[in-house]
């Protein structure tokens, strides 16, 4: 049955029209008719969305491909509003909603307490509209309005406690780091055009091959190849986007903003967009094994070395955004080595553990009473049982245990950069090998560290200070005495905890049922493009029958030994003799120093481009325009004239002598002149 | 009444002018009213101009001409083309909101202000519709004293500066096209512009020319180094000034060069063309990091216009490099259209900001920005088209910032990787610029106690910004009328740029 | 035989005198008009000479009329030196400086 | 019997030699009466040497205009004005270098100009007027009154002006002295002179204040 556009619409447009009802009436529908209201459209939204996706899927429905209206036409160039759902779309739709709307559902109770209720679920809702142009665009330009959009409220989002300097700064922050991407990404889609003369996806797709042997002359010697140049402009808009190293500083600091968000924008959806994007245009990379290759690098070190930072966080919430950030890298990992359809399979389990980890974490932070650090909690677990074994499950999807959803897909990424001859995958296989055990480290830490051991926190009983006191200081844990509880811990509402069983249940599970269809059966159809020399995941399939051989033959593998290992030393450490901590971290105090300090990515961007560009500005400024446009050239020359005027006014000294006398002496020098000039 | 559509959307405003200034001398709100009618009839008027424009058909329409000066044949000759009916429409439009903008604002002698205004909006209509090089002219330097008025007498403290700078600035540049002109007619015998568009020069003489009309242009645009005159003016003039300023006269150094250098000396424009996008490139990112450092919130404002009009005649510009080293008349057509988009865009998003930090002057009489902060707790509809024009200023796409800047830096890439390189740098220098203002005025905590007693946005201010924030969005979300609108005139110009003249 | 040089070097000494004159009597506005008279007088010498040599009528119309206007100029120049006696006391000119900017 | 030509240059050369040595004394004497007198020598012996050139009407007019009117109205200024003549000659010496070098450089420029040495030969020829079968005068009446009527209306207006102007500059109000307003006399009316003014006549205690003193006598 083919798709109608009026479905399409509806599911695009319905969050955008639950955001505009929030938003701008916010005070005359109130609290409830503003959740109402937006979850009502993620509802309706999410529904279609799971409708379209059987359609794709089971209901036979062929891809749809139409343009909306035209944007501009102007002669051979035009650039149109559309969408282009076949089932990679169709899951991102699945997974952006289904999320979206669980996050929504979680926002009643987190933010209950909020001044700016309304305005949450507006952005949120803006959020999930922009999310859905950019997945469901037919073109590149519809695909940069929904990359800016979501930019957009991201910055919104991160800026929510505006009051907060801490988090004005991280926004900032964010959507610069993100425009530089978004600088390349630009330049990548002016090339395209340049290259192929549209922005439509199908017909870029379909004219894709022209590109081999044409090049870029960027001078007279230096001739590029042009797939690589649009590859590489492009991933410059994925590290952006999805926070790859050296653009990843901002996705950290973006946990200023509230947790529904870090689980909705910067790690389930927004920062995956980057590897939705690499995946749409696999028709393009697979054009450039140099573009490729640059990708598997970045991502491979940005898989390792972020999962390290998040070992030595305290914030609970750092804890899982450096997580995100090494998965992000396992995802880039993936697409380097062509391994597409296992990028967009992590993607979505990612999507749902992740979303599930932070979500978790925000209900223990509720808990809390919006304490973040670790060192002040412990003993969680038979305050908040549900969130812990919830959590724990993310957990294990996250380590990828064996049968979980993470096991699938992280697992195959490892084998199919094994299995890739790309120039790098032998340094991506070590860091995607190295990044498991770190990976099972920290996580396994932030669980001891959160719901075992001893409870680091006293509560001491205070009658000044009821329930919803915390209003005043959010999640601001400069305002509170570290470790101090006024109340015990409990549960959270089931506002709370039914999205997190919710979630709990895909991690589990949906690795299970739709691996070996998505990874290995081609799932994806045309929407993916691999070249046949390029294509590790069908070398990884053969060896891949069904996800119970899958998961049972995983315990036998060097990743699993890795978690393995890594659950041993956390156990020991954190469960048994909490002292041992202290003297790693003295052991490799360098290392630790290192870590701590996130490589000084932040300090050399913050003096170099923020304080530099302060200060290049004011020299522009000052000596540039200040002094010499105006200093010189304006005033200069407006001065220079009143300097010669007031020379020149001495000589009308109103003595008639000595006008008679320039008289005279002219007349002498004219006779003079003739004189010379006659003889 | 079609007959004399143009004559009567010049003279309407300024005659207009009379009354308001006949009745409103002791009864200001009846020059407020009776101002506000004539530059609602003028709008209304103006858009008769889209049924009447037929935009398949190149070339002048609307067409009006009566000898003016016998003796040096100067006709008023009248005519508008896709991309003079797009700048009357913005200029009618901006028209209403500078009115509504200083309804209450302007206490001292309201009825004058608002004539000024008035006087200022039909000589700017002029300027659009002269297709006569002296009637241009004129329309192009009286368009200088209400300018001169409103800043001299409604201005801030220093001006007096700002307006001499301001006004010799403006005059030592346009003596340069007066003398070019001059040169031109003696050549030709005519002032027509079609006339001398066809009339063949050589490439010296193309050169003196097209070094007279850029200086004329290029300090009315304004461009690096020949910019210093726009923050200053704009520091100190009224709020309506401002709008005005940034809105539509900036778009008149756009228009020049298009109407005369392009047309008139297209080799000298191309062998040139590199002076120009080299200059534009410079207005991009150097004046991207002069703006980051400002103090004061118009001036910022008035440096990120600079670094918006580089996008103009970047755009106008690099038609030559694909026109005739590439033959690429496509992509030349996608740049100018680029540029013309962000001349409107640019008159509606910079007419915002101003207007913007108009509300907050009028509340806080400053505009230094470190006496704001946390503006946003106080005013959050303020705050809410704050950020808007800001991500529109920032080229946020869906917004009509962004629509200009992407073809622009598309079709430049087509002429040359770096120049895009270049340009697309004000994505990160712009949003750098535009959202540290957001965080320095609008959000954290509010530690000025004045800026706590700050009362959002009334009725009369929320039109204003609506009416912006609608335009912003709707040419932001679908362009194609514009482009439409243009689309032959760009052609037809595109052609010419192909024509050699030698 | 006396040729033009004669009457023209004549009125150049004449001038050259009355220059001198203007020079060292900076401050006698009377001596001063009185050069002046003087280099009018030069003038005239040149004009009645040219006249007689080249047979044409037109420079002795001009001393004439010279001399018409220099009666005039004097007459206001003493009425003006009249006045300002009257008013200054003083006919040096480096008094007379009001109108100095 | 002596050749008249040479005659003729020997008379220029004594005329000259009075004219330069005259005025030479009219920028040097200290006293500014003999300065006048030494300048009614040099116009005498100019009107002279325009004499030698056939000048005669210029030559008259010279002595009749200059030396009789205008050189006799420098000496009454002169003598009517109360001059310190010590003041105003004060810095004569320091001023005369200037003048004495400005003087000579000029006059060597001109003579340079002229060509001294080489002396032009051309000569006076026949007297125009004789050949016009005229006198000097009616010669110059005959241009004067033809060709150059108009400016010589001028003149005569320049010179009515000059005299009014004098007249005007000179011309000092005294006050206190009475005289008659012939125009305000001609030109005055009735109620200037009596001034009608109605009077309540049952309130005579305000008669007082009634401005009767300002009608007019």
């Amino acid at each position: 049955m083919e798709l109608s556009s009026s479905i399409l619409l509806t599911i695009a447009l319905a969050p955008l029209v639950g955001c505009l009802l929030a938003g701008f009436f916010g005070k005359q529908i109130g609290r409830a008719g503003a959740h109402s209201v937006t979850i009502l459209g993620l509802l309706i939204s999410c529904g279609l969305s799971f409708y379209v996706l059987y359609q794709i899927t089971a209901g036979g429905a062929p891809v749809y491909n139409h343009n909306l209206y035209t944007w501009f036409e102007i002669g051979k160039y035009t650039a149109s509003v559309g969408f282009l759902i076949d089932r990679l779309t169709a899951m991102m739709m699945a997974v952006v909603t289904f999320v979206s709307l669980l996050v929504h559902v979680y926002t009643i109770g987190y933010m209950a307490d909020d001044d700016g209720y309304q305005r949450f679920f507006s952005y949120i809702s803006l959020f999930t509209f922009s999310m859905l142009m950019l997945v469901m665009s037919n073109n590149f330009l519809q695909l940069f309005f929904g990359w800016e959009a979501v930019g957009l409220v991201s910055y919104l989002l991160i800026g929510f406690w505006f009051k907060r300097p801490t988090a004005i700064f991280a926004n900032l922050k964010a959507f610069l780091v993100n425009r530089v991407g978004d600088f390349g990404f630009l330049l990548g889609i002016a090339a395209i055009l340049y290259f192929l003369g549209t922005l439509d996806y199908a017909t870029a797709f379909s004219s894709a091959p022209t590109l081999i042997g044409k090049t870029l002359t960027l001078t007279q010697n230096v001739h590029w190849d042009a797939a690589t140049v649009i590859c590489i402009l492009l991933f410059v808009g994925a590290m952006g986007k999805s926070a790859q190293v050296p653009l990843h500083v901002w996705l950290p600091d973006s946990m200023e903003g509230p947790t529904p968000i870090s689980a909705l924008i910067h790690a389930a959806t927004m920062v995956t967009a980057g590897i939705f994007m690499v995946a749409r245009m696999s028709p393009l990379y697979e054009l450039s094994e140099t573009a490729l290759s640059v990708v598997l690098v970045i991502g491979a070190t940005g898989a390792l070395f972020t999962g390290l930072i998040g070992i030595v966080q305290n914030d609970i919430k750092r804890v899982v955004a450096y997580s995100t950030l090494s998965q992000l890298g396992y995802m880039t990992v993936a697409l380097g080595v062509s391994a597409y359809a296992g990028a967009v399979f992590h993607l979505m389990t990612h999507a749902f553990f992740k979303a599930l980890l932070f979500l978790g974490a925000g209900s223990v932070i509720i808990a809390m009473h919006h304490e973040q650090d670790m060192r002040y909690m412990g003993g969680l677990r038979k305050y908040m049982p549900i969130t812990w074994i919830t959590m724990w499950i993310g957990s294990l999807a996250l380590v990828a245990f064996p049968g979980t959803a993470g096991f699938f897909s992280k697992d195959t990424i490892i084998e199919a950069v094994g299995e890739s001859h790309r120039w790098g995958a032998h340094y991506a296989y070590f860091c995607v090998m190295a990044g498991v055990f770190v990976t099972a480290t920290y996580t396994f830490r932030q669980m001891y560290l959160t719901f075992h051991g001893k409870e680091r926190f006293t509560v001491v009983h205070d009658d000044h200070h009821g329930h919803g006191h915390h209003v005043d200081h959010r999640d601001d844990h400069g305002h509170h005495e570290a470790g101090i509880m006024h109340e015990t811990p409990k549960e959270s509402p089931w506002v709370v905890t039914l999205p997190l069983i919710l979630l709990a249940i895909p991690s589990l599970l949906v690795g299970f049922f739709t691996a070996k269809p998505m990874l290995f059966g081609g799932w994806f159809g045309g929407a993916i493009k691999v070249s046949e020399a390029n294509d590790v995941l069908g070398e990884v399939g053969h060896e891949f029958h069904d996800a119970i051989h899958q998961t049972l033959s995983g315990f036998a593998t060097l990743p699993f030994v890795l978690v393995a290992l890594a659950f041993l030393i956390t156990t020991y450490i954190y469960l048994f003799n909490p002292s041992v901590a202290d003297r790693v971290r003295r052991v490799f105090q360098p290392l630790y120093h290192v870590l701590q300090h996130k490589y000084w990515f932040d300090a050399v961007y913050y003096i170099v481009f923020a304080r530099g560009g302060i200060a290049l500005g004011r020299m522009f400024w000052k000596g540039g325009d200040a002094a010499v446009i105006d200093g010189v050239l304006i005033d200069g020359s407006a001065s220079l004239v009143q300097r010669i005027a007031s020379s020149v006014r001495r000589l009308q000294s109103g003595y008639l002598y000595h006008y008679a006398f320039a008289m005279i002496l002219g007349l002498i020098l004219l006779m003079g002149g003739y004189w010379l000039v006659g003889h | 009444m079609f007959n004399h559509l143009l004559s009567l959307l010049i003279w309407l405003p300024i005659v207009g002018a009379v009354p308001v200034l006949l009745a409103g001398s002791g009864r200001p709100n009846a020059a407020r009213w009776i101002s506000l009618l004539m530059a609602i009839l003028t709008f209304a008027i103006s858009l008769f101009l889209i049924p009447q424009y037929h935009p398949e058909v190149a070339g002048m329409q609307l067409v009006e001409s009566h000898l003016w000066i016998e003796a040096l044949n100067v006709h008023y000759s009248l005519g508008v083309d896709g991309i003079s009916v797009a700048l009357i429409l913005l200029t009618t439009f901006v028209g209403i909101l500078v009115i509504v903008g200083a309804w209450e604002v302007i206490q001292d002698k309201p009825h004058q202000y608002m004539a000024a205004m008035l006087v200022l909006e039909g000589l700017m209509i002029g300027v659009f519709c002269a297709t006569d090089a002296l009637l241009f002219y004129a329309f192009f330097e009286a368009m200088l004293i209400p300018m001169f008025i409103l800043i001299g007498i409604w201005g801030g403290p220093r001006r007096v500066y700002a307006t001499l700078k301001f006004f010799i600035y403006t005059f030592f540049g346009s003596i340069f096209m007066l003398i070019g002109l001059i040169y031109l007619y003696l050549k030709a015998g005519s002032w027509d512009l079609h006339t001398l568009a066809t009339l063949p020069l050589s490439l010296t003489e193309q050169s003196w020319l097209f070094f007279a009309f850029l200086v004329a242009f290029a300090v009315k645009v304004p461009m690096v180094p020949v910019h210093t005159w726009l923050p200053d003016a704009h520091v100190e003039a009224p709020t309506g000034g401002s709008v005005v300023l940034a809105a539509v006269m900036l778009k008149i150094g756009g228009y020049g060069f298009l109407r005369f250098s392009l047309p008139i000396v297209p080799d000298a424009s191309h062998q040139f063309a590199w002076v120009v996008i080299l200059l534009s490139l410079i207005a991009v990112v150097y004046i991207g990091y002069v703006a980051l450092v400002q103090e004061d919130m118009k001036k910022l404002v008035a440096y990120s216009s600079v670094a918006h009009m580089g996008f103009v005649t970047l755009g106008v510009f690099i038609a030559f490099m694909l026109v005739r080293e590439q033959g690429n008349t496509d992509a030349a057509r996608l740049g100018m259209q680029g540029a013309m988009v962000q001349m409107i865009s640019h008159g509606f998003v910079s007419g915002a900001m101003f207007s913007c930090i108009g509300v907050l002057y009028d509340r806080l009489h400053t505009r230094l920005i470190k006496d704001y902060g946390g503006v946003i707790n106080v005013m959050p509809w303020f705050g809410f088209f704050y950020v808007l024009f800001a991500m529109a200023n920032c080229g946020l796409p869906g917004t009509s910032g962004f629509v200009g800047e992407f073809m622009v830096i598309l079709s430049s890439f087509s002429a040359n990787p770096w120049i895009a390189f270049f340009a697309a740098f004000t994505l990160i220098i712009g949003a750098a610029y535009t959202l540290y203002l957001v965080k320095r005025v609008l959000w954290g905590d509010v530690t000025n106690p004045h800026v706590a007693e700050m009362k959002d946005i009334n009725g009369r201010e929320w039109f204003v910004l609506g009416a912006f924030a609608a335009a912003v969005l709707v040419l932001g979300v679908w362009p194609a009328p514009l482009t439409h609108l243009m689309d032959s005139s760009v052609n037809q110009l595109v052609q010419v740029l192909a024509n050699h003249k030698v | 035989m006396i040729t033009l040089s004669h009457y023209i070097v004549l009125g150049a000494i004449l001038f050259c005198i009355s220059v001198a004159g203007l020079f060292i009597n900076r401050k006698n506005v009377i001596v001063l008009l009185m050069a002046i008279e003087l280099m009018l007088l030069a003038v005239n010498i040149n004009f009645v000479a040219f006249s007689r040599f080249s047979h044409d009528v037109a420079g002795q119309v001009f001393v004439f009329f010279i001399l018409t206007v220099a009666a005039a100029e004097s007459a206001i120049g003493l009425a003006i030196l009249v006045l300002l006696f009257r008013n200054r006391s003083t006919v040096n000119v480096a008094e007379i400086d009001s109108m100095k900017g | 019997m002596i050749d008249p030509s040479l005659f003729q240059l020997v008379c220029f050369y004594a005329f000259a030699a009075v004219t330069v040595a005259a005025a030479l004394s009219v920028i040097t004497l200290r006293n500014s009466v003999h300065a006048v007198l030494a300048l009614v020598l040099t116009f005498f012996s100019t009107a002279c040497i325009w004499m030698l050139a056939e000048a005669e009407f210029l030559a008259i007019a010279l002595i009749v205009v200059y030396v009789g009117a205008v050189m006799v109205l420098f000496l009454f200024v002169v003598m009517m004005l109360d001059i310190d003549q010590e003041k105003i000659r004060e810095g004569f010496v320091k001023f005369l270098p200037v003048g004495l070098i400005v003087a000579v450089v000029m006059l060597v420029e001109m003579l340079g100009l002229i060509g001294v040495r080489v002396m032009h030969v051309q000569t006076m020829g026949e007297n125009p007027a004789t050949a016009a079968g005229l006198s000097n005068t009616a010669w110059l009446g005959m241009a004067l009154y033809t060709q150059y009527l108009l400016p010589f209306e001028i003149a005569a207006l320049i010179l009515t002006v000059g005299v009014i102007a004098a007249v005007a500059l000179t011309l000092r109000h005294r006050t206190g002295a009475r005289k008659q307003h012939p125009s305000e006399q001609v030109a005055v009316k009735a109620s200037d002179r009596v001034r009608i003014i109605k009077m309540a006549a049952e309130r005579p205690a305000e008669i007082q204040s009634a401005p009767a003193q300002e009608s007019k006598p």
